[in-house]
């Protein structure tokens, strides 16, 4: 066990991990959520915990606050010291009582939690929520804890403030809800924040905002910030200090230069290398497997491809209906994917990127026809997918297969993987029970996946393991193409890499081409041949990976580019990037914008002159 | 740890032990449900007094024997020394002399076999009116106000109207005791599936906006197998839920047919009807109503806590916690 | 004195629906009503005509009923006023009679006007009665219960088929008797106040009624006999062991009196076989395949056990009996030849006919007819009792026996569709019971005349159950309509009981059954009377000290 | 949220129509007789007088054509008369006179007007079944919410065992043990309820209190087994949510986080199914009234049908069916509003 201990003992640091354990009592008998883990955070300084998902982060940050003991965990060990100010002698939190922790929680410690959709309670309003706190530890009054409410959205920069405090969560979206927990983490000016994945499920436009927030509070506040994430570009962005945790245990502990330049232990190593770093494709044009630590050499053999078209997509629209009035008629249009054209050659990717809501997913499924295109056409092979009756079309999904994003939400809990992968098999061909088995665990080999698991249940493996097995389905019936919605976006670097790998060396070995849909611009410039930038349903800007990230042309495509954060500290940003929130896809009955036009800026590198709404 | 041991943790860590047969498995969890195993075991141990209970204790349940009346069970005698006992009847007999142990065991079997299968029947037509109507949009307003028919129709003239015109006809193919049991089963089930398939169409319809059912499709499964092998085994537990209540329900349904008459013929016991027949003289005789009543509680009871127990013996999910 | 003695309080476990007489559906509205309503004459306990609203009961002797037996004239008691004060009139009662007989009225209780051929008022208190054929027993109109007098200026406009729309009046008809309807809640609760206009100032004791309805018969006896709530229990039909242990409470008592009420079990003649077209199914054209045969249906009867049927079913509310018409006295044969079971005698009397049980399975058969018979009768606890037991005698002598129970609502309901009626006698044998108003059997035994038999002509309706047919009987009842002297009456009328019963065992009596009430301790005053209301003398009624 | 419940408002009128028109073949198909009860000495030709009477000559859509004339014309303009006539609400408005003397839906047993009759047994099935059925929310939620905080514990396997036991066991056997034990064992509580009854002071108040207990008991024994159930796994499922430990973080007490924030959330589903059962309510509970004589709805029913009424039948059945339709839409509603999430557009 290494053991690198604080660096900065200068000042009484505001909390102080000592020898952590944290007991779950499970069916299984006690396990060990969190071993021997000490580290401390001063005033000021923001310290960043990584490692891979189940590592220990967040059960290390519930101890803090006590909030273990309520998932069933436990404090079995070490000592948790908080300094509550005033010079008094810092309180060791695991002794504590919880009624005493009740007057620390949201008072002196605010957290951030991971899931912003669920974080908020559903069926009270955003003010309600945020003069709870408020209203208990500071005793406000209900006007008193009104205006508190109004300035704290303010400080975390929300538009319409006033509006928000009547609004609901759900009637929220995701960015602004994230600034509400932090609103709601800040409320009574807590000396330690803990920030566990607050952006994990963000976009990178309102993650690069909330970061800043953060950044900002630290800065001008002196808040001690104990920041939990798993993405290297963030720690990069954010850390004073880093610690890197592996499987309850702290395996490093340094400034965030050092963890970056120099890391001691392979575990960061292998962890910092998986990492896809956004230019390290700079000046190639064809995408290469990822160098990773501690496996056996990937061929670095870039995957070229070929130049046939395999697919293509012209004027594609797919709208969706708001109906309403009294006899539900369509009122109005939710305008997904607007008049959008690509072509995808044989044994090559194409990548759709682009934030949340852009309408990626609808194009994607619009293209395998899971959702009703309204007019355009797709080519596949020659095949007009659109113009197919149903016998036909089914008969087509063998050759165009999907992988989504959420490996666990994509595979049915109830049923064995081996049932789960033949149900393609068993949907397109007459073979037996055995036969089909046997191809089973071929293509269970085929990704690297033991044999055994062929008899297991999804919840029975780890994520990136789980989108082996969606990977192994979407190739039973051996397709010519595959819709890779966010394939990677769920899983941990370290897998993701893994999975990214595998898919490309699928790609060179059976001439698989891609439509990978995907709003990580590090993983997208490491797998695709071809880019396509969507806003508002449109392309804005299509053309060669090298063209469009080297040379990015659209405005859009630029503020994009600019937003993810680089896992590298020393290019930090400084500025705080502001986004113009993205219209309203929904037009009223009848409303054709325009077609789009596009310009030729380099050999097959467009960019859209009209109107992209941006 | 080796340097390798923490680069090779980069590749997927799941649960490495070799997995066990799948009933194995369940069984291995249902085994870890105290209550489960009891109302289990419970369950089997009555199903196997009304099966094999007759070989055993061979007294005929109509036979009357006029002369022992009226007589208590053999543990009366404990405690009040003069009540008129004899071993011949050890549950003691009714008012017209009639065996309490023999029509406890053929009343078993008809309220069991009733209870099961009326049961099974509202499930079956439940669950497939809750799944059809919460995954086809368009069948789903026809089937939800065809359920609130259901649930408006007046239960006794159905009944009625089934006994006459269906009584007849399966009486001739299934003798007058079949032939009731097929119409008490039929009429139970049909006039009882309604929240189920209610509560399952809820359901479904959260479930089919889940990823995986879009996945399947994409695979180009059919509607049918998508419902089949990926929406059903996801409802279970509202069924088993449903089904517990629903044998509960089925066993006194049954128990107030015979009441108004439509049941089974007046000589042919039922824990219901032996139930609802002691009431009367349930100062005197309380073991008349307390004999079926326990029985009947019992084993809802039972198929209660089994329920839960095989809800989370199948859930592969809680399996493996 | 009258209102002295507070409320009393009365549950019937039917529920009175309606007050009018005329259009009521059963005994318990006509049991209600008669608080209010009253007849010119009803039967006392002992089964004899008393005058109420008449002066005297109109008899041959006083000159009442004339030579030819097809006039009869009631005058009235002039001091007779409606509870609203207004004077009784023979007009009411010639109204009476029109609002019955009225063909689009629906009145339930028209045969008691049957023969009627004109009413009219003679003068203020005097009403002739005419018939249109000579009458040996003219007391159908206006006596009894169910003939009562009503006002006519308050029916007046209800007349026919208006009859329906008059509720205001159904619910609270104007009356002569001790009660004033002050509520009426239908199928649940209607009070009652003493009625100051009522002829005896002194009477009625009680001030007001609470007559609630629900429940069943055991919560009916209940009430009175464990809980006290109640005074009076109306037909607390028991099994007796049961209402025995309840009477040991001390609140109440149980009154039980007998009318003609007699459980009987009735043989098809005809082949109910379901092989059969629909519509040949019990009707003459196909007779029975052995309850034809008079020995089996003597057999059936000798395997019968009524003391012990009696003891289980009715205790002291119930006689055996070899009777259709058990009661009146008079008209009573003196069969007991079937009391005494005979199970060896039975199985001798079949052995004799032919019907051996050559297969060993325990069932007589001969000819490929097996002795397999089904029995049916209402849902009802005590029937249910007897089913069982006469199933077990009859496996005795090798009869084998299916149980069948139909809710009374079908099985006494008239509904030509439905299979299950009693008229259709979709069954081998059935039992109930069946009574007859008044004292009266003739038209009872008319029942049994050949073509009154239910059949598809006649929308299954019809009263001649078993499908008895003969023609001696026949002749005979003709001759009972024609005889007015009461010894020959009564001579023909135990012959034809007797033909139906003792001789051919077309119909097996069980049991003359009484009927049962349960009564507190501290009301005083109560004749259970079987022939009329049982709340006939509810003015006499009073609270004594327990 | 206002054109979504007009639509299904709009909706529910064919699919009542619909309902009406099965029940009523429905109850042309049965056996049964109304004039089942007529004694057996009446002989059969003033039977079939009685049956013209009654109007049962005509041919059966004829019946369902008055029928549906007479509650969908006649009775709504009864209702305008009175509310301009008498009601407190409407009463100032000029008297109407819509309704002539038509013949209304009249009940076979009473000769008189249905809906009369409905009207006047709404009280006490309203009381006793109301609030039985408040009676077992009251008790159901606590516990539910209860023995889903403390899961696995004592008190929640207890509570299994007593809601399990409790919807196990028909009321035929409560009532009248109920009964033995109140009312004739220790005298304390009379047996039979009197309808006619009124409030007017602290006596009479406890009197009616007295008359209702046990009927409530015997009906909120049941409601609260099932409700306990349902709330205890909502409860269960709110309890995992994120947001609870959002709410602990915060430092609120455990009281407001339960009590507060996951029963609030808890509510959402358990509150549906409670409207969902609101319909049996004036559907009445027919066993239980009949054990002790409460004469609601449920008996009304059961007499109509035992004395195949079929106008009052018919109606009655209607009247449940739009209360089921109606209800179904509030629980769809009331749905949309607990949860801010829903919208229906
Ligand atoms: N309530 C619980 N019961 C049992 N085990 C738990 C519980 N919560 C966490 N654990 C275990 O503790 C370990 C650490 O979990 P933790 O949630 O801290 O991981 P993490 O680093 O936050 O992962 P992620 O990046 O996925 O959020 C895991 O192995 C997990 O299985
Ligand atoms: N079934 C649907 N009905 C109505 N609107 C829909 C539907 N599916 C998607 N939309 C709308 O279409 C637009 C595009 O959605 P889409 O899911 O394609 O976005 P996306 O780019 O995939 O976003 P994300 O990154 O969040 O997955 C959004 O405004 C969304 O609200
Ligand atoms: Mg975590
Ligand atoms: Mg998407
Ligand atoms: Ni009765």
């Amino acid at each position: 066990m290494l053991d690198t201990s604080s660096s900065s003992d200068d000042a009484v640091p505001v909390a102080r991990i000592d020898g952590l354990r944290v007991m779950f009592a499970t069916r299984r008998g006690a396990i060990e959520g969190v071993r021997d883990v000490s580290f401390d955070i001063g005033a000021g300084e923001t310290v960043c915990v990584v490692g891979e998902s189940g590592s220990g982060k967040s059960v290390s940050a519930l101890s803090l606050m006590r909030l273990v003991e309520f998932g069933g965990g436990e404090i079995a060990g070490g000592r948790v010291l908080f300094d509550r100010g005033y010079g008094a002698a810092p309180v060791d939190l695991a002794q504590l009582d919880q009624a005493a922790m009740r007057a620390i929680r949201g008072a002196e410690i605010g957290m951030i939690f991971q899931e912003p959709m669920t974080a908020l309670n559903p069926v009270f309003t955003i003010e309600r929520q945020l003069t709870e706190g408020l209203r208990r530890h500071e005793r406000l009054r209900r006007g008193a804890a009104r205006s508190r409410a109004l300035e704290l959205l303010r400080e975390v920069r929300i538009p319409e403030p006033e509006r928000r405090l009547t609004q609901y969560p759900h009637e929220l979206s995701g960015g602004m809800r994230q600034r509400v927990v932090i609103a709601m983490a800040l409320a009574c000016s807590p000396r330690l924040l803990i920030a566990d994945e607050p952006t994990t499920a963000l976009d990178v436009t309102i993650q690069a905002e909330i970061l800043a927030l953060i950044d900002r509070l630290k800065r001008e506040r002196g808040t001690a910030v104990l920041f939990i994430t798993h993405d290297m570009g963030v720690v990069a962005e954010m850390a004073d200090r880093v610690v890197v945790m592996f499987r309850g245990e702290k395996v490093e502990e340094g400034p965030v230069a050092q963890i970056f330049d120099d890391a001691a232990h392979p575990y960061t190593r292998a962890l910092l290398a998986a990492v896809p770093r956004l230019g390290a494709m700079r000046g190639t044009d064809a995408p290469v497997p990822m160098p990773l630590v501690g496996r056996d050499a990937v061929s670095a053999e870039p995957v070229r491809g070929t130049d046939t078209p395999l697919l293509e997509v012209r004027g594609l629209t797919t709208r969706f209906p708001v109906r309403g009035g009294l006899l539900r008629r369509r009122v109005a249009q939710v305008h997904a994917v607007e008049d959008i054209g690509f072509t995808l050659n044989r044994g090559q990717t194409l990548s759709l990127v682009g934030e949340s809501g852009c309408g990626k997913s609808t194009a994607g499924r619009s293209v395998l026809r899971l959702v009703e295109p309204m007019r355009g056409s797709v080519t596949l092979d020659g095949q007009d997918v659109l113009a197919m009756s149903g016998a036909d079309l089914r008969r087509t999904r063998a050759r165009m297969q999907m992988i989504f994003q959420d490996p666990f939400a994509s595979l049915n809990p109830q049923m064995p993987l081996l049932e789960q992968v033949a149900e393609p098999l068993r949907n397109f061909s007459s073979m037996g029970e055995a036969e089909r088995e046997a191809r089973v665990a071929e293509l269970f080999d085929r990704v690297e996946l033991p044999r055994s698991f062929m008899r297991r249940y999804p919840h029975e493996l780890s994520g990136g393991q789980r989108q082996r097995v969606a990977i192994a389905r979407a190739l039973a019936l051996e397709p010519k193409l595959i819709v890779a919605d966010e394939a990677v976006s769920a899983l941990d670097v370290s897998v993701q890499a893994q999975v990214l790998n595998l898919m490309l060396e699928l790609q060179a070995e059976l001439g698989l081409s891609y439509l990978f849909i995907s709003h990580d611009m590090g993983v997208v410039e490491r797998v695709s041949h071809k880019v396509a930038v969507m806003y508002l349903g449109r392309i804005v800007e299509i053309g060669p990976r090298r063209a469009v990230f080297e040379d990015p042309r659209h405005a859009y495509t630029k503020a994009l580019m600019a937003a993810v954060p680089v896992a590298d500290p020393r290019a930090r940003r400084t500025r705080t990037p502001s986004f113009k929130p993205i219209p309203s896809p929904i037009h009223p009955l009848g409303h054709e914008p325009g077609p789009a036009e596009y310009a030729e800026v380099g050999p097959g590198h467009f960019v859209m002159v009209s109107d992209s709404g941006y | 740890m080796t340097e390798t041991g923490f680069t090779e943790a980069l590749r997927d860590d799941g649960p490495d032990e070799p997995p066990r047969g799948r009933w194995r498995d369940v069984w291995a969890q249902f085994a870890r449900h105290g209550g489960a195993v009891a109302g289990g075991g419970f369950l089997v141990f009555v199903t196997l007094a009304v099966l094999v209970g007759p070989l055993i204790w061979t007294t005929d349940p109509q036979t009357l024997d006029i002369r022992a009346k009226n007589l208590r069970p053999i543990w009366t005698g404990l405690w009040a020394a003069d009540a008129s006992v004899s071993w011949a009847h050890p549950f003691g007999t009714d008012n017209l002399g009639r065996d309490m142990l023999a029509q406890m065991i053929a009343g078993g079997r008809a309220s069991l076999a009733v209870g099961w299968a009326a049961m099974l029947l509202s499930l079956v037509i439940g669950t497939a009116i809750g799944v059809v109507a919460g995954f086809f949009r368009r069948l789903d307003g026809v089937l939800m106000r065809l359920t609130d028919l259901f649930l408006a129709l007046p239960i006794l003239p159905l009944l009625l109207v089934a006994v006459t015109l269906f009584r007849q006809p399966l009486r001739a193919s299934f003798g007058p005791e079949g032939g009731m049991f097929i119409l008490i089963v039929a009429v139970i089930g049909v006039t009882s599936w309604m929240p189920t398939a209610r509560i399952v169409r809820g359901d479904v319809l959260a479930l089919k906006e889940r990823e995986f059912v879009l996945a399947a499709r994409s695979l180009g499964t059919t509607p049918g197998r998508i419902m089949l092998r990926h929406l059903l085994p996801n409802v279970l537990s509202p069924i088993m839920v449903s089904a517990t209540l629903g044998l509960a329900t089925a066993i006194i349904t049954e128990s107030a047919l015979s009441f108004l008459g439509v049941g089974f013929p007046s000589d042919f016991p039922t824990w219901g009807k032996m139930l609802a027949d002691a009431v009367p003289r349930m100062v005197e005789y309380p073991e008349r109503v307390l004999l079926p009543g326990i029985a009947i509680s019992l084993t809802v009871l039972g198929v209660n806590y089994m329920g839960d127990g095989l809800r989370d013996a199948l859930d592969p999910r809680i399996r493996q916690r | 004195e009258r209102g002295s003695d507070g409320e009393v309080r009365i549950l019937y476990h039917q529920a009175p629906s309606i007050l009018n007489t005329y259009l009521s559906s059963g005994t318990k509205d006509v049991q209600a009503a008669s608080l209010v309503l009253e007849p010119l004459a009803r039967y006392d306990e002992t089964a004899t005509l008393v005058p109420y609203l008449a002066t005297e009961v109109p008899t041959l002797e006083n000159g009442g009923v004339s030579e030819d037996l097809t006039t009869i004239t009631w005058s009235l008691r002039d001091d007779i006023l409606w509870s609203d004060g207004t004077p009784m009139t023979a007009e009411d009662v010639v109204f009476s009679a029109a609002f019955c007989m009225s063909p689009e009225g629906g009145c339930s209780w028209r045969s008691n006007y049957d023969g009627v051929a004109d009413v009219t008022a003679v003068d203020e208190h005097t009403v002739r009665v005419t018939f249109d054929a000579p009458k040996p027993f003219p007391y159908g109109p206006f006596v009894g219960a169910q003939a009562p007098i009503i006002q006519k200026a308050q029916f007046e406009d209800c007349l026919g088929a208006a009859a329906v729309s008059c509720t205001e009046e159904n619910f609270a008809p104007i009356g002569t008797g001790p009660f004033v309807v002050t509520d009426f809640r239908p199928n649940d609760v209607i009070t009652f106040a003493a009625n100051e206009n009522y002829r005896d100032p002194e009477k009625p004791a009680f001030a007001t009624v609470t007559f609630k309805g629900g429940g069943d018969e055991m919560a009916a006896a209940r009430a009175v006999l464990e809980t006290g709530e109640y005074d009076y229990a109306w037909n607390t039909q028991l099994a007796p062991d049961v209402l025995d242990q309840m009477a040991q409470s001390g609140e109440g008592e149980i009154i039980a009196a007998f009318g003609t009420l007699v459980e009987r079990i009735e043989m098809n003649l005809t082949d109910p076989s379901p092989d059969l077209p629909e519509g040949e199914r019990s009707t003459v054209a196909h007779p029975h395949p052995f309850l034809t045969e008079e020995p089996v249906r003597r057999a059936l009867s000798m395997a019968i056990d009524r003391e012990l049927l009696t003891e289980v079913g009715y205790g002291q509310a119930g006689r055996p009996t070899c009777n259709l018409v058990a009661a009146p006295e008079s008209f009573a044969s003196d069969n007991t030849a079937c009391l005494e079971q005979d199970i060896e005698g039975a199985r001798a009397l079949l052995e004799e006919a032919g019907w051996t049980d050559s297969d060993g399975d325990g069932v007589r058969e001969k000819d490929g007819e097996r002795l397999s018979l089904v029995f049916q009768t209402s849902t009802n606890a005590v029937r249910q009792d007897f089913q069982a037991l006469i199933k077990q005698w009859w496996s005795e002598i090798g009869v084998e026996t299916e149980l069948r129970n139909i809710d009374g609502s079908v099985f006494f309901g008239a509904d030509p569709a439905s299979p299950d009626t009693f008229q259709k006698f979709y069954a081998d044998v059935e039992m109930y019971a069946n009574l007859f108003d008044g004292t009266d059997p003739q038209s009872y035994l008319a029942r049994y005349r050949c073509g009154e038999e239910p059949k598809p002509d006649t929308q299954w309706q019809g009263t001649n159950i078993n499908r008895f047919c003969s023609e001696e009987y026949d002749a005979l009842l003709d001759e009972l309509a024609q005889t007015a002297e009461p010894a020959r009456r009564q001579e023909i009328a135990k012959t034809l009981n007797d033909m139906l019963t003792a001789d051919s065992m077309v119909i097996v009596p069980l049991v003359h059954r009484g009927r049962v009430s349960a009564k507190s301790n501290t009301l005083g005053g109560v004749v259970l009377n079987v022939w009329d209301s049982e709340l006939w003398n509810i003015a006499d009624w009073t609270r004594e000290e327990g | 949220m206002l054109t979504y419940t007009i639509r299904r408002l709009i909706l529910a009128v064919p699919t009542l129509i619909f309902i009406s028109f099965v029940v009523f073949m429905l109850l042309q198909l049965a056996p049964g007789d109304p004039l089942a009860q007529v004694p057996l000495t009446v002989p059969p030709e003033v039977r079939a007088q009685m049956r013209e009477a009654l109007g049962l000559g005509e041919p059966p859509l004829v019946q369902y054509g008055k029928w549906l004339w007479q509650l969908f014309v006649l009775e709504p303009q009864i209702f305008v008369d009175w509310a301009t006539r008498e009601s407190w609400l409407l009463g100032w408005l000029p008297d109407t006179a819509l309704y002539s003397g038509e013949l209304r839906v009249i009940s076979w047993q009473t000769r008189s007007p249905v809906l009369d009759i409905v009207l006047q047994r709404l009280p006490q099935t309203l009381w006793v079944v109301g609030l039985a059925y408040v009676v077992g929310i009251l008790i159901s939620l606590p516990i539910g919410i209860y023995s889903a905080y403390r899961q696995y514990s004592v008190f929640d396997q207890a509570g299994t065992f007593v809601t399990m036991v409790g919807f196990s066991i028909p009321p035929f056997f409560t009532g009248p043990l109920l009964i033995v034990i109140f009312s004739v064992g220790l005298g304390w509580l009379p047996s039979i309820y009197d309808t006619t009854h009124r409030v007017t002071d602290w006596d009479s108040f406890v009197v009616q209190l007295r008359q209702m207990i046990m009927p409530v008991m015997v009906l909120a024994l049941q409601i609260t087994a099932q409700f306990a159930r349902y709330m205890r796994a909502a409860t269960l499922d709110n309890l995992r949510q994120d947001y609870v430990r959002t709410a602990r973080a915060k430092g609120l007490p455990e009281a407001v986080v339960v009590g507060v924030h996951v029963v609030r959330n808890s509510m959402i589903p358990v509150v549906t199914v409670i409207a969902l059962g609101v319909p049996s309510i004036f559907g009445g509970a027919i066993i239980t009234e009949t054990i002790f004589k409460v004469n609601g709805i449920g008996q009304l029913l059961i007499t109509a049908l035992f004395a195949n009424d079929l106008p009052m039948v018919m109606t009655l059945t209607f009247i449940f069916a739009v209360l089921i339709v109606v209800f179904n839409l509030i629980a769809d509603v009331l749905y949309g509003l607990l949860d801010p999430r829903i919208r229906y557009d």
